[in-house]
């Protein structure tokens, strides 16, 4: 069966080479005469893999031209060549009838492109006997690298195989195209993946440093050592509001903003809606709970089940405090609107990832006469809710009301980790300043993730 | 073990995806990418529990017939006839139930109440923040103390901008104000993020040990 | 109620016949029909005013439109995400006659059963409707939750965190050349030398006293207190300036739905 | 009467409709401002009306506010303003479809003010959208205006080539090894506009219209600093911060954003009263704005007076 599909291959190659050879391979002579003398060429080409990534790429350096920028400056571009056996056109043609192929016959296809697909390595020994250059891509004046970026989908006519020798050239190229300069060839050299992305220990030395800070602060917190937390009013602000909604007889309105349940900001704000849904169980007022996200609606619904659970109240408990809206962003915000007006609730509690709509609540629950206190991480919604709420959590805020509420030793323990690693940034700017104004671009690579 | 196994999830996934930041080899790419792929999988059955959410309360409106029970019939009819008009459609010369195509949905309704009701609504919501900002400056703006005054202050000076009639004082407004947006803005901005990034991994961190777990219904 | 209600329908009727008369030579072009085509932009600004009729108070009109669109974007949502997602990425995975069935390329490939997985996990997501099933629910949230942290924290940890450490690394004396140069050359234009260590200073000495405003653990008391009030100045300073950075964009939205009245709709501009 | 003005007319009204609603929205604040100094508070709604009429009346009748050029429009201004006739100009087209609203008007505005200075101007593109936007520039504002201006006397267009920066490192040196011929394939040696053109060294003044890469940054890398030749530019607003940096050494001036057009639309129909009745998008685009941004200011002062009045009168009590 190889053995086969083999002879057709190879009939198949034959036509292409005779196909390519008329076309006319290879980077074109500067025989044309113009007023443009020719330029001279890169010099110092080399070719290597490509590094932290996962295969399927070399970069190309070189030196510039000595026209390019200089001298007669007539190098407009570069053109990089690589040397492509004609096999690879069998295998793009295998692609191209697969695309239009249906039920069996496209299996059978798809059999004969993986098999092609494993013959390109030994394809490529044949250098330079069966195959001829090809341009895969241009440099502007003035680069002197490129890189050779293919893809990993095996139907792509990108497609780019790793462990497979590769030779390249790199045309200088002025404004008559004919009128160009050929490098050395470099060659052979493979494409492969890496397993460790050194570009990127500083993230990993942070990960470890940070991930031992919290262990061992939620270990300290286990063991029972005393912590001080500085009081937030928008916090404080929590108990009172419940309160107050409970003496008027009107209902709490927990927004939970527009996140997803992957959002840290509103699985930040789970755990205050738990906290809030028990304290609501416990006076036994009325909590409205409206989703723009089912996942959020689904993991709200149990974290308000347990919380009545936990407050004893189980009974108390109905599917429809947590409800789902609609996931379209101003419709959602016209149905809370709405809600807001119609069940003037005492309080507006909005906590998680907020965009634009940020401040058509705050100012129709202010309309309303809510108290309202609000926190986000998002940077950009945060002078809308300053402005119109009672109360804010400014970013990080919003993180530590999980802790404050819970009053747990452990969660508390987490925020000691926090500035600790705060007190350390600290340290560091100063450090990095220092370095920046004399110039120890040592110490400054050690925090520069490159890839 | 009903909560012990989705814990050992968290934390098998929330390892595992960390791991996979530092390996840029193919085979950690590619349970990457099927990752994600599962997460808008997943996502879609939920949207059928909020679809179905959404049903229930406006029956439940319905039913009660208090006053304006007429309006969730109209969100009804509205969900019924979008989902009617997103699943059939024209199609090689005649109606019927009806597929996606590289061009969008071929059904025409589907298009027309996206463009006329769906995008008026929306952009006129949008639009609202224009009053809203304006209401907004009116009621807080008040100097009652040092820092509703910053916050005041700060407001107009990058607001005057606006103001054609400043003459020379112009110059020195517009210079002031791109000032305060470029220096002090960046460095409050930059304090801010670098507050929430610690938030966020610290948060990470303790979801991916066990340590917060409010999101799994235990407050 | 009732009155002002009819007296609303009234103008909005009488100004659509209005631009209809006004505009109808314009519909000429149009290849629809000029009645279709009026009534769809007239159906689009009755919504637009019955939106902005709420600025005045809740009303019938805000309340069918709101209403309305509920229920039209969650079924979009819903169809889209449908076709996409389900039928676009899951079915051709999976299914060769589904795909035919639904006429999208069927994709085989030899590791395609783990799309099962995602399925099964969204199964157990419906099972929440299930009264002593539910606790099944848990495990596709917890795969979700498990992955996003774990994305999220080496993701956060390096742009958030990382990056704005290091972004801090600047030289608080920007080309520094001697305290005689530094004279000689002063002045207050924005590409001076004066003005570029200024904003070095504000943005180094604002980057920490932001940082220590939002210290949890320790008593905000004598420098460190004196710190973290720069430190809120700072930030309400930066607050105040982007909300009135804001107002442009807000404005020009605003305008963009005038325009469409006046324009698309009455025919009042061209 | 005290000159809060400056010099400058307020505002530049055409019709009555202008008038009423300026008149109507001014003694509105006026009103408030009176009922403020009683401390009492306006209600909400009455704000959200300013608003609306303050956005929909310029709307409605194209109100234009006077512009004061700040410095670093005017600057380019007077720059264009003062070259002696016959001076040869490149305006390059370096936006898309996207940023045109923006951006367009700028270049429209440069190009009337060459042209009726006698300049001999050179339009090309480093954007492939932008030659769309370039021929739309041509028919509409130089042939429509300009039908005594004749191409390859007065103005010359050269198109879209691609190569990006790198088409800037050759006509730094060399024009005609980039364009041998214009976009029509006139060679460049048969026109008058590039007769005693080489390169970009003999040119008087570069202006580059855009607000994305390559732009006016590559302008000024790869030309504004090898050769000579004064820059100006005009930007999106998104953009403008990262250039202000260049200003004023590599940059005679920058517009930014629709306020930076309407400055430069604003000097120029002061300057040339056969602008009067052309069509000034800039300017038409800050009407709505710069009206709706004093209202609120004025609401800010309402609301702060009555805030202050009303705390005194309490703290009498």
């Amino acid at each position: 069966m190889k053995c086969k599909s083999l002879v057709i291959l190879l009939f198949v190659c034959g036509f292409f080479a005779l196909a390519a050879a008329e076309e006319g391979s290879g980077p074109p002579d500067s025989t044309h005469v113009d007023s443009i003398p020719p330029p001279t060429p890169v010099s110092m080409l080399t070719a290597r893999d490509s590094e932290n990534d996962h295969g399927h790429s070399v970069t190309l350096m070189w030196e510039l031209s000595t026209d390019d920028g200089a001298g007669q400056n007539s190098v407009l571009s570069y053109e990089i060549f690589r040397w492509v056996p004609f096999f690879m056109d069998t295998l793009q043609s295998i692609r191209d009838s697969l695309a239009g192929a249906e039920g069996t016959i496209a299996e059978q296809l798809r059999k004969r492109r993986d098999q092609a697909i494993a013959m390109i390595p030994g394809a490529h020994k044949s250098y330079p006997e069966q195959g001829g250059w090809r341009k895969i891509g241009t440099a502007l004046s003035g680069q002197s690298s490129y890189e050779d970026v293919g893809v990993k989908d095996r139907g792509s006519p990108d497609y780019m195989a790793d462990h497979t020798d590769y030779y390249y050239l790199v045309d200088a190229v002025t404004a008559d195209p004919a009128i160009r300069a050929p490098s050395e060839i470099v060659g052979p050299v493979q494409s492969f993946g890496q397993f460790f992305n050194t570009g990127r220990i500083p993230v990993f030395v942070a990960v470890l440093v940070f991930g031992l800070l919290t262990i061992l602060f939620v270990t300290r917190a286990r063991r029972g050592a005393e912590l001080y937390v500085r009081p937030l009013a928008g916090i404080e602000a929590v108990d009172d509001a419940i309160g107050r909604a409970t003496e008027m007889g009107k209902p709490i309105l927990y927004v939970l903003g527009l996140g997803s349940a992957a959002d840290i900001g509103t699985i930040a704000s789970f755990t205050i809606l738990g906290r809030v849904a028990k304290r609501v169980a416990e006076y036994q007022t009325k909590l409205i709970v409206p989703c723009y996200d089912p996942i959020v609606m689904t993991v709200a619904q149990e974290t308000v089940k347990a919380a009545f659970l936990d407050a004893g109240r189980p009974d108390d408990y109905y599917e429809d405090i947590v409800y789902f809206v609609t996931q379209s962003q101003f419709a959602y915000v016209a149905a809370v609107n709405g809600t807001m007006l119609r069940e003037l609730p005492a309080t507006n509690m909005y906590m998680g990832v907020f965009f634009a709509e940020s401040l058509i609540l705050a100012e129709t629950g202010a309309l309303a006469g809510s108290i309202q206190i609000a926190g986000t991480d998002q940077v950009a919604q945060l002078p809308f809710f300053i402005v119109a709420c009672d109360y804010t959590l400014i970013g990080e805020e919003l993180y530590a009301a999980s802790a404050y509420l819970g009053r747990e030793p452990i969660l508390l323990g987490s925020l000691k980790a926090q500035d600790y690693a705060k007190a350390a940034v600290i340290i560091l700017a100063a450090l990095g300043l220092l370095a920046a104004s004399l110039n120890w671009t040592a110490f400054i690579n050690l925090f520069s993730v490159t890839s | 073990m009903r909560r012990q196994i989705p814990l050992a999830l968290v934390f098998i996934f929330g390892v595992f995806m960390i791991f996979q930041y530092f390996v840029p080899h193919e085979s950690s790419e590619w349970i990457y990418e099927f990752l994600l792929d599962w997460i808008y999988i997943i996502g879609i059955f939920a949207l059928a529990l909020g679809i179905w959410s959404l049903i229930r309360v406006s029956v439940a409106k319905i039913k009660t017939r208090k006053s304006g029970w007429g309006y969730p019939v109209i969100t009804m009819a509205g969900l019924f006839l979008m989902i009617l008009f997103g699943f059939t459609g024209y199609r090689d010369g005649s109606w019927g139930f009806h597929f996606m195509t590289a061009e969008g949905l071929s059904n025409p309704m589907f298009r027309n109440f996206f463009d006329y009701i769906m995008i008026p609504i929306q952009s006129t919501m949008f639009a609202l923040l224009a009053f809203f900002i304006a209401s907004a400056a009116y009621r807080a703006f008040r100097a009652r103390n040092v820092l509703a005054s910053l916050l005041l202050v700060a407001a107009l000076v990058v607001m005057l901008r606006f103001n054609p009639y400043l003459g020379p004082f112009g110059t020195i407004i517009a210079d002031t104000a791109s000032w305060l947006l470029n220096v002090p803005n960046l460095a409050a901005k930059r304090a801010i993020i670098i507050g929430i990034g610690l938030g966020m991994v610290g948060t990470a961190l303790k979801i991916i040990l066990g340590i917060e777990r409010g999101y799994m219904g235990k407050g | 109620m009732r009155r002002t209600t009819i007296i609303a329908m009234a103008v909005v009727l009488g100004l659509f016949i209005l631009s209809w008369i006004l505009r109808s030579a314009s519909y000429v072009t149009v290849q629809e029909h000029y009645l279709i085509g009026g009534l769809k932009v007239t159906f689009s600004a009755f919504l637009t005013l019955a939106i902005l009729s709420f600025l005045y108070k809740d009303n019938p009109f805000y309340k069918f439109a709101e209403h309305l669109f509920v229920g039209v974007s969650a079924a979009f949502w819903m169809s889209m995400g449908f076709w996409t997602t389900i039928v676009g990425n899951l079915v051709p995975r999976i299914s060769q006659s589904l795909s035919e069935f639904f006429q999208v390329p069927y994709q085989p490939g030899s590791y395609n059963f783990v799309y099962f997985i995602p399925v099964i996990l969204g199964i157990m997501l419906l099972m929440r409707l299930s009264r002593n099933r539910g606790w099944l629910a848990r495990w596709p949230l917890a795969f979700i939750v498990g992955t996003t942290a774990g994305l999220n924290f080496v993701r956060y940890l390096r742009s958030d965190f990382m990056e704005q450490v290091s972004a801090t690394f600047v030289p608080l004396f920007v080309d520094w050349k001697g305290v005689g140069y530094f004279i000689s050359h002063f002045s207050l234009s924005a590409s001076g030398q004066f003005v570029a260590i200024v904003a070095n200073w504000v943005i180094f000495l604002g980057v920490i006293c932001g940082i220590i405003y939002f210290f949890f653990s320790k008593e905000h008391k004598g420098v460190f207190g004196a710190a973290s009030r720069v430190g809120i100045w700072v930030l309400m300073i930066t607050f105040g300036a982007s909300f009135g950075y804001t107002v442009m964009g807000r404005i020009s939205l605003l305008v963009g739905r005038i325009t469409f009245l006046f324009r698309d709709w009455l025919g009042w501009i061209s | 009467m005290l000159d809060v003005t400056f010099g400058i007319p307020l505002v530049v009204l055409s019709d009555v409709g202008q008038a009423i609603s300026l008149l109507l929205i001014g003694g509105g604040l006026l009103w408030i401002f009176i009922r403020s100094l009683k401390a009492k508070e306006v209600d909400r709604r009455v704000v959200f009306l300013f608003i609306f009429f303050a956005v929909a009346a310029p709307i409605l009748f194209p109100i234009t506010f006077q512009e004061k050029a700040t410095p670093i429009v005017k600057k380019l201004f007077d720059k264009v303003e003062s070259l002696p006739a016959g001076s040869k100009v490149l305006i390059a087209f370096d936006f898309d479809p996207a940023m045109a609203p923006e951006v367009q008007p700028m270049a429209n505005a440069f190009t009337r003010h060459c042209l009726v200075k006698g300049y001999k101007v050179i339009f090309m593109s480093l954007w492939a959208t932008g030659q769309a936007l370039l021929t739309q520039t041509l028919e509409r504002v130089v042939k429509g205006e300009f039908p005594e201006k004749q191409e390859g006397v007065d103005y010359i267009n050269l198109g879209y080539k691609a190569g990006n920066e790198g088409v800037l490192n050759v006509i730094v040196t060399n024009f005609r090894m980039m364009f041998p011929t214009d976009v029509n394939g006139v060679p460049l040696d048969s026109t008058a506009v590039f007769d005693g053109i080489k390169s970009c060294g003999d040119l008087d003044l570069i202006i580059s219209v855009g607000g994305g890469k390559p732009g006016i940054k590559e302008w000024v890398l790869f030309v504004g600093d090898r050769v000579n030749v004064p820059m100006g530019a005009g930007v999106a607003a998104v953009v403008a911060p990262q250039l202000y940096p260049y200003y004023p050494k590599q940059l005679l001036g920058l517009l930014g954003g629709v306020k930076g057009a309407a400055e430069y639309e604003s000097e120029l129909v002061k300057h040339y009263s056969r602008f009067e009745h052309t069509d000034t998008p800039g300017l038409r685009m800050m009407g709505p704005q710069t009206l709706a941004h004093v209202v609120i200011m004025a609401f800010i002062v309402i609301g702060n007076i009555s805030y202050f009045i009303g705390r005194r009168r309490e703290r009498r009590r």
